[in-house]
């Protein structure tokens, strides 16, 4: 049933094949010969094209069904963007090929820059990071080298709220920050006094989600931005959660001096079953000169790229994502100004109604309005009847929903994080709320059945000690 | 247009059930000094539209017919099944499979994809991939750095851009990067013994090198490691069809660009980086990792594996942030792969190899375009140019080939040439042809 | 490369397993004398060659950026879900649904286009799709036959491949066909009522004609009711959203070619006919029909059904032979039409009509290029044309626009324009100054 | 769950959408102006990608799995020909562009029907039938046509064995022949007694499937030649079946006169779930001037289309199903001479090996070596156990497989009929017998569980009486 592609292959069977050698034969001396042949599997196309048809269908995907992944933002992907992509003149095209014959590919890159750059509030962008986490280490970069730059040495502290996301204290530690965490107030946002104990001298940076990831927007960001900057420390905004005011309000405006964006959250660019993604990092006009290496400039209508005066360097081959980024520019082309305010509006108005719906049902720590993103609370739950967030989660896949984030923030126990986005529709919303309180339901009637769940799918619960104890890591 | 469902009267419908009236006191917790008017941009447009724009746009780059150049990008043939199916839509929109049961599709195919990179590379243990080669070598070096050892060494025989990032990650590190020297297109193995100290952590060195010649890996790993430090491999990874495998070299990490692993070129990207390290390591491995193990009715289950690398449970102790990868690419890699098989791909890799030779031949023939170096190259390798190298590359680009690319080498115009098996024998005679006549 | 998944060693084994040794004793059945030395076609390439080979091929054609030509086939806007969801490799490689348990998905699809024509043409069953338009008259007026009725009478109006089609089907039945002429663009009522006689089985008119007039279907109904005959009307898909519809009209059956709905010009094919009768004819329909019914679980369950009407059953008592049709055009359609929605099918044959219309009076503007004819126009209309039409038709050529089909209507030059949603105004209006400059 | 895309419609939701118009409106006058618009589904784009990619996993194609439907030539679809057939220089072209400017078409077509023609030993060659029993009318009414044209008017009869495929008889009912059905021999081939019994001076032609439908070569084929032949009647080549033949033997070769082909079938473009397929017509030189309008021919390298002298007239508008042949041109390119021909040998081999697996279990009617197909009898079983083919068949589908045709050729009682084709391995046909095999030993052993089959499908069995009986055909 699940085999391997590696189970199905027989000796001598091909699939693929080149024409004859039209050359003589080289031989690689042996000094640099492998010894045997790469074990490889051998099938026929038939065998190839069933064996990942099959697979696809033991995946799910936004084109399924539900997907309110919290923080992932797992809005639908529109067609034509791929359409887009697969054009021969993108796809096509060496990275290396002269300026002159890319004026299309930089057009492509300058143009979604500036788009990027007006819906950010930012002043400068890169599109070289290949995802968020790629962003935040870049933008930490050139803090860093800012910071240097003007022999502030002594600022070696990020500080990170501790409802952050993994990657933001882990990019710091890369960069060699030290992190400092502080927690949050009993509204899930900043509490103002651990960051004014916090902040000094010694401040490099805040690293901020806003809204941040219980789905609050900080309330006391002018607060938060001016106590910061007065410490001579600098305001970085994670992206991630942009779907939220995109259109409403910009970060640049908010005081953050860089920012990073996911295109493949915000910008309906497809995940990938984990990737390809894409992390733009924009910054204010004081740190564009430390950017990577290259930008792409425009003088005359003629594209070419430059190497920032005191450019990071790069952090990656080439450009960027490209394809990735073509995704993006025919998104916000097809939204436009209105649609891209329209889409904020919507998914806040779909998490606010689904959490609603679920309000008296689940327990929501940080109630009230949310943004596009709301946290419930199973800690009850599992006191009362013993089933954790992750029993309802699998409960919830035999309902057909694909679950929210587990166990995310950090912050709260139990949680369960929803983020529908905004291109649901209001019956999609009805029923997994009905999924979700059925999933609770059950966990009064009938525990065992979500503690057996799911039996829907061609697996049940794998078990991840033996996976880690005795790691099978390859065949 | 912006994908959403709910009409006006719906919205306010909804607005209604949660008690407001209108969606703009739903943004109420942003001061209002912070609210913003409206963007600049463009109105919305059709998609029609946009894609007619797009297809202009993209008309503005030249699509050469012919392409000698490689460098880090390399152009393969793609089998259209690979596209086909890396395509279809429960691959592309799903995410990272966090709810294994629901993903073992896209999980076992990143196992596949693991096992793929493992038997090419001959190591033990592959993640699910990074963002791309040059990535995943900065990750390589960061992975073997510990508190004693911080020093990352690299020759440079590597490719440039690789080498930028590496420094960029070292640079935000704040810990040491030295580089070798090259000899005679080689990385130069006494000045590399010099150059690792008991501060190194890892050395790298790529194979073939950005010259297009293959390392001495062998001897490198014995002079790495009789420093006690770790040398990670870059390899491309149709030539580990018929070179040496970095294992068998000695190597403790393989790295590199899996973009020849089916991927089109795309101005750059999405690539993909692998990562592979023998099993004592597996645990500095960055990235994820997908594992086998069995459900409780003892049936083959794949799961993410060994989380607690990562930074969403090592946080500020991680050394790596990578989430999102390129899972999408792996899937493709692991295709092709299997598209083209144990035989294919050593085809491949065979004709590559034969006709680049041949390329060679044909091309060191012209006056003044001899062979810059002398070692073993698989399909790239660099010439001297007689005349300005733009001179050359326009003839070329006249008749629709993008020639190899320029570099300089000590002073000296040379021309980086790339030979892949979509070269045929005739678009090797007519480029000699076309470089005769424009030295002339 | 035959994609044979057996190895020559699997072969052997297999030839064993059934008691022989090589591959030509199964062929031992056919008498040495006919059997083939070789077939004389080229040796096999691969997929690469192939691709090349065929891209060049295809070079070889023009694709003009704009096009005013119809008559037939037209070019519209196709939404790219549509063409994807279509390509979903489990429709596209099924065949027809006998084994409807696990078929629901291409039942259910099938069941909804039948769905939507009935609502587009306002008919009350629809078959599952014939091989074009052209066909599907054909295959209307064949239904209508009986004994006492045998006669086939088409206007003069239709597009002549309709004409040619119904005349061959005719000539082969050996039943009589009467062509009625047009007046003013329009069939002529009067010469159809003499033509109509009690032998007339179906009348046959298109709407809009191949003239682009909307016809009097009415009238004409009423004309061949009064004969005791049915009225057959062949309906352009994407006007049926804005005109008065065939049952409206009071016709017995609706055809027609479905391309406008989602299918790419594709030089003529593969396209759909459609066809669509009130209840009472329901089993005269030729084709594949979907019903829905119920499993003994009481589930919704769709099937292939009234089969006694078809050829497997029927066998030489039947009237139409068809057994593979064009379902994945069939299933194209429904999801365009789902696509477009209620809206979006009125806005498009509201740009057509409309942009017709002004085309029409830019090119009547020009010196020499009056409307031929005066009735109501859908999205064509014809012009006279004051200079060889060739030399319009290369004028527009070089500018990279098919211009208008070129038509002799009573002896006089004339030109058959088409404007759908997808030329835009600026076309319009370089078009017409193109054509003023070319008969200066 | 099975809702019609109906059932999702919501006024007012939009999913494409096209510009605004750009010039004034025009109105519809009243009297040609519909009531009320037509009531199309209103739906976004994430319900319409849903709806449909849902109903594609409740559908089942070569891509999912062994489909051995014989007489359909289920064989693998190589996905270079979607490729091909994607190029915008064929997709983009108008029919009625001018000739200069399709150049590239004509060339498509050209080649194909020299290689259709080279393959089938046939002299000329039409690509216009839009599937098989097209072609069969093409071809008829070109006989027809032929006939008169000779004054032949008594020659009104058309012999067709009683095995052969429904569309034969009925295709010969449309153009006005009578048709003479003859027996089969108990080998399951043309009982050639009943054959010369049947030919006379009122024969039109014979219509004949070689190998036939039972999946057996008719080896008295130069008998039969000669008494049709002799008799002043024609010869038909039906060729579903060619796949067990091509590069072995030719129907032109064997005397045949006319040929249809199924292009969907033996060269491998895909079904569609019931089409698009093609259904050439090839002939010998005395027929060619009563071939379809237009035909294509070639002129010291330029192309043009001609209209034949006699010809029959179009059997549809335009060219044929240009893209289809595509991919057939495609499929034919890549296998050349020699993989014409493996593919058929490999086809009869499969055919052979699968029929000896099941030898034993499965009552033969007609034993022996098989081509490409083989029938089976459940007679015996339906008389021993009371459950019939069709039980059989569905617990098929729960075994993992599409299951054979059934009930066809007629000639057979409670008949299977299972053509595995070339492209399936050794191991697709081991478990393919393994489960025919255990469906028999469950007719013995849990019968019911037949009866109640298929259990792994979206729905049971329809009530096909309930469906005939108050035919529910649109929503
Ligand atoms: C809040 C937040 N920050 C950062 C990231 C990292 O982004 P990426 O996965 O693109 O690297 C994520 C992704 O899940 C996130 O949710
Ligand atoms: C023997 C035979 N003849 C003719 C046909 C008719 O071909 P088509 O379905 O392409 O019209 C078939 C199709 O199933 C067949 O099997």
């Amino acid at each position: 049933m699940s085999e391997l592609i590696f189970d199905k292959s027989k000796a001598g069977r091909r699939c693929a094949v080149i024409p004859c050698r039209d050359v003589a034969a080289v031989c690689v001396p042996e000094r640099y010969r492998r010894e045997v042949k790469a074990e490889l599997p051998e099938v026929s196309e038939i065998d190839l094209v069933r064996h990942y048809t099959n697979l696809s269908r033991k995946s799910y995907g936004v084109d399924n069904g539900f997907y309110p992944l919290g923080s992932c933002t797992m809005k639908y992907n529109p067609k034509i963007n791929e359409d887009a992509a697969e054009l021969k003149g993108f796809t096509d095209i060496h990275p290396l090929q002269p300026e002159s014959a890319v004026q299309g590919c930089l057009e492509v890159m300058h143009t979604l820059s500036e788009y990027l750059c007006e819906i950010t509030g930012m002043e400068a962008m890169t599109l070289q990071p290949a995802a968020g986490a790629h962003g935040e280490f870049t933008a930490l970069s050139m803090i860093k080298a800012y910071l240097l730059d003007r022999g502030e040495t002594s600022r070696t502290k990020l500080i990170v709220p501790d409802s952050a996301h993994g990657t933001n204290p882990a990019s710091a530690n890369m960069c060699g920050f030290t992190v400092v965490n502080i927690p949050s107030t009993a509204d899930g946002i900043v509490d103002i006094d651990a960051l004014k104990n916090a902040v000094g001298g010694d401040t490099a940076a805040l690293m901020l989600t806003n809204p941040n990831t219980v789905g609050k927007f900080e309330k006391n960001i002018e607060i938060i931005e001016k106590t910061v900057h007065d410490a001579g420390g600098l305001l970085y905004y994670d992206g991630a959660n942009l779907n939220a005011v995109m259109g409403v309000a910009r970060p640049g405006d908010m005081g953050f001096d860089a920012v990073h964006l996911n295109l493949h959250k915000t910008f309906a660019t497809p995940h990938g079953g984990g990737g390809p993604g894409s992390g733009p990092v924009g910054c204010k006009a004081f740190l564009a000169k430390y950017l990577p290496n290259p930008v792409v400039k425009s003088e005359n209508g003629i594209f070419s790229f430059e190497r920032p005066e005191k450019s990071i360097g790069m952090s990656k081959s080439f450009f960027g994502n490209f394809l990735v980024c073509v995704k993006a520019l025919a998104y916000i082309m097809t939204l436009g100004a209105e649609g891209i305010r329209e889409a904020a509006e919507n998914a806040v108005l779909n998490a606010n109604y689904l959490q609603e719906s679920l309000r008296g049902t689940y327990d929501i720590p940080f109630d009230g309005p949310c943004m596009h993103e709301f946290v419930v609370s199973l800690e009850r739950l599992k006191r009362d009847t013993g089933i954790t967030a992750s029993d309802i989660a699998k409960g919830l896949i035999d309902r057909g929903m694909h679950p929210p984030t587990m166990y995310f923030p950090l912050v709260v126990h139990e949680a369960l994080m929803l983020e529908p986005t905004e291109t649901e529709s209001r019956e999609t919303l009805d029923s997994a709320a009905a999924a979700l309180k059925d999933a609770i339901a059950a966990a009064y009637d009938n525990p065992q059945s979500l503690r057996d769940a799911p039996v829907s799918t061609p697996v049940g619960r794998p078990d991840e000690t033996a996976a880690v104890r005795n790691p099978v890591l390859k065949a | 247009m912006s994908y959403i469902p709910n009409t006006p009267d719906e919205r306010l419908d909804m607005l209604a059930a949660i008690g407001k009236r209108e969606i703009g006191e739903l943004f109420e917790c942003i001061p209002s000094s912070l609210r913003l008017d409206e963007l600049k941009l463009p109105g919305a447009k059709t998609e029609f539209e946009v894609i007619d724009k797009l297809s202009e746009i993209a008309g503005k780059n030249t699509v050469f017919k012919t392409c000698f150049r490689g460098a880090g990008a390399y152009r393969h043939f793609i089998p259209s099944a690979v596209k086909r199916l890396a395509a279809r839509e429960e691959f592309v929109t799903a995410y990272t499979p966090y709810q294994a049961e629901m993903s073992q599709g896209v999980l076992q195919t990143i196992f596949e994809y693991q096992s793929v990179i493992c038997r090419l590379t001959g190591m033990d243990v592959s993640n699910a991939g990074v963002y791309d080669g040059a990535h995943a070598a900065a990750e390589a070096a960061a992975m073997f750095k510990d508190r004693k050892r911080s020093k990352t060494v690299v020759s440079s025989a590597v490719r440039p851009m690789t080498l930028e990032t590496i420094r960029t990650y070292c640079a935000s590190a704040g810990s040491e990067l030295a580089v070798v020297p090259t000899k005679d297109g080689v990385t130069d193995l006494e000045a590399l013994a010099k150059a690792v100290d008991d501060k190194t952590a890892s050395v790298y060195i790529e194979q073939p090198n950005y010259f297009g010649i293959v390392e001495d890996a062998e001897k490198t790993a014995d002079v790495v490691h009789a420093a006690g430090a770790k040398l990670v491999v870059g390899c491309e990874p149709i030539s580990l069809a018929l070179l040496k495998t970095p294992a068998e070299s000695g190597a403790d990490a393989a790295v590199g660009e899996g973009q020849p692993l089916g991927m089109p070129l795309s101005f750059g990207g999405p690539y993909l980086g692998f990562m592979a390290v023998k099993s004592a390591d597996m645990r500095k491995l960055p990235g994820r990792i997908v594992g086998k193990t069995s459900d409780s009715k003892g049936r083959d289950a794949y799961v993410l594996t060994l989380q607690a690398r990562e930074q969403h449970i090592r946080r500020e102790k991680s050394s790596s942030s990578i989430c999102s990868n390129e899972a999408l690419c792996a899937l493709t890699a692991v295709i092709y792969c299997a598209a083209m098989g144990k035989e294919g791909l050593c085809d491949v890799a065979d004709h590559c190899l034969s006709k680049a030779r041949y390329a060679a031949e044909k091309i060191a023939a012209v006056k003044g375009f001899s062979l810059r170096f002398n070692g073993f190259f698989f399909n790239e390798f660099v010439t001297r140019c007689p005349v300005r190298s733009s001179v050359i590359m326009d003839a070329l680009e006249k008749e629709g080939i993008l020639g190899g690319l320029p570099v300089v080498i000590d002073g000296e115009e040379c021309i980086l040439w790339c030979v892949t098996e979509v070269n045929t024998r005739d678009e090797i005679d007519n480029l000699s042809n076309i470089l005769q006549e424009a030295v002339k």
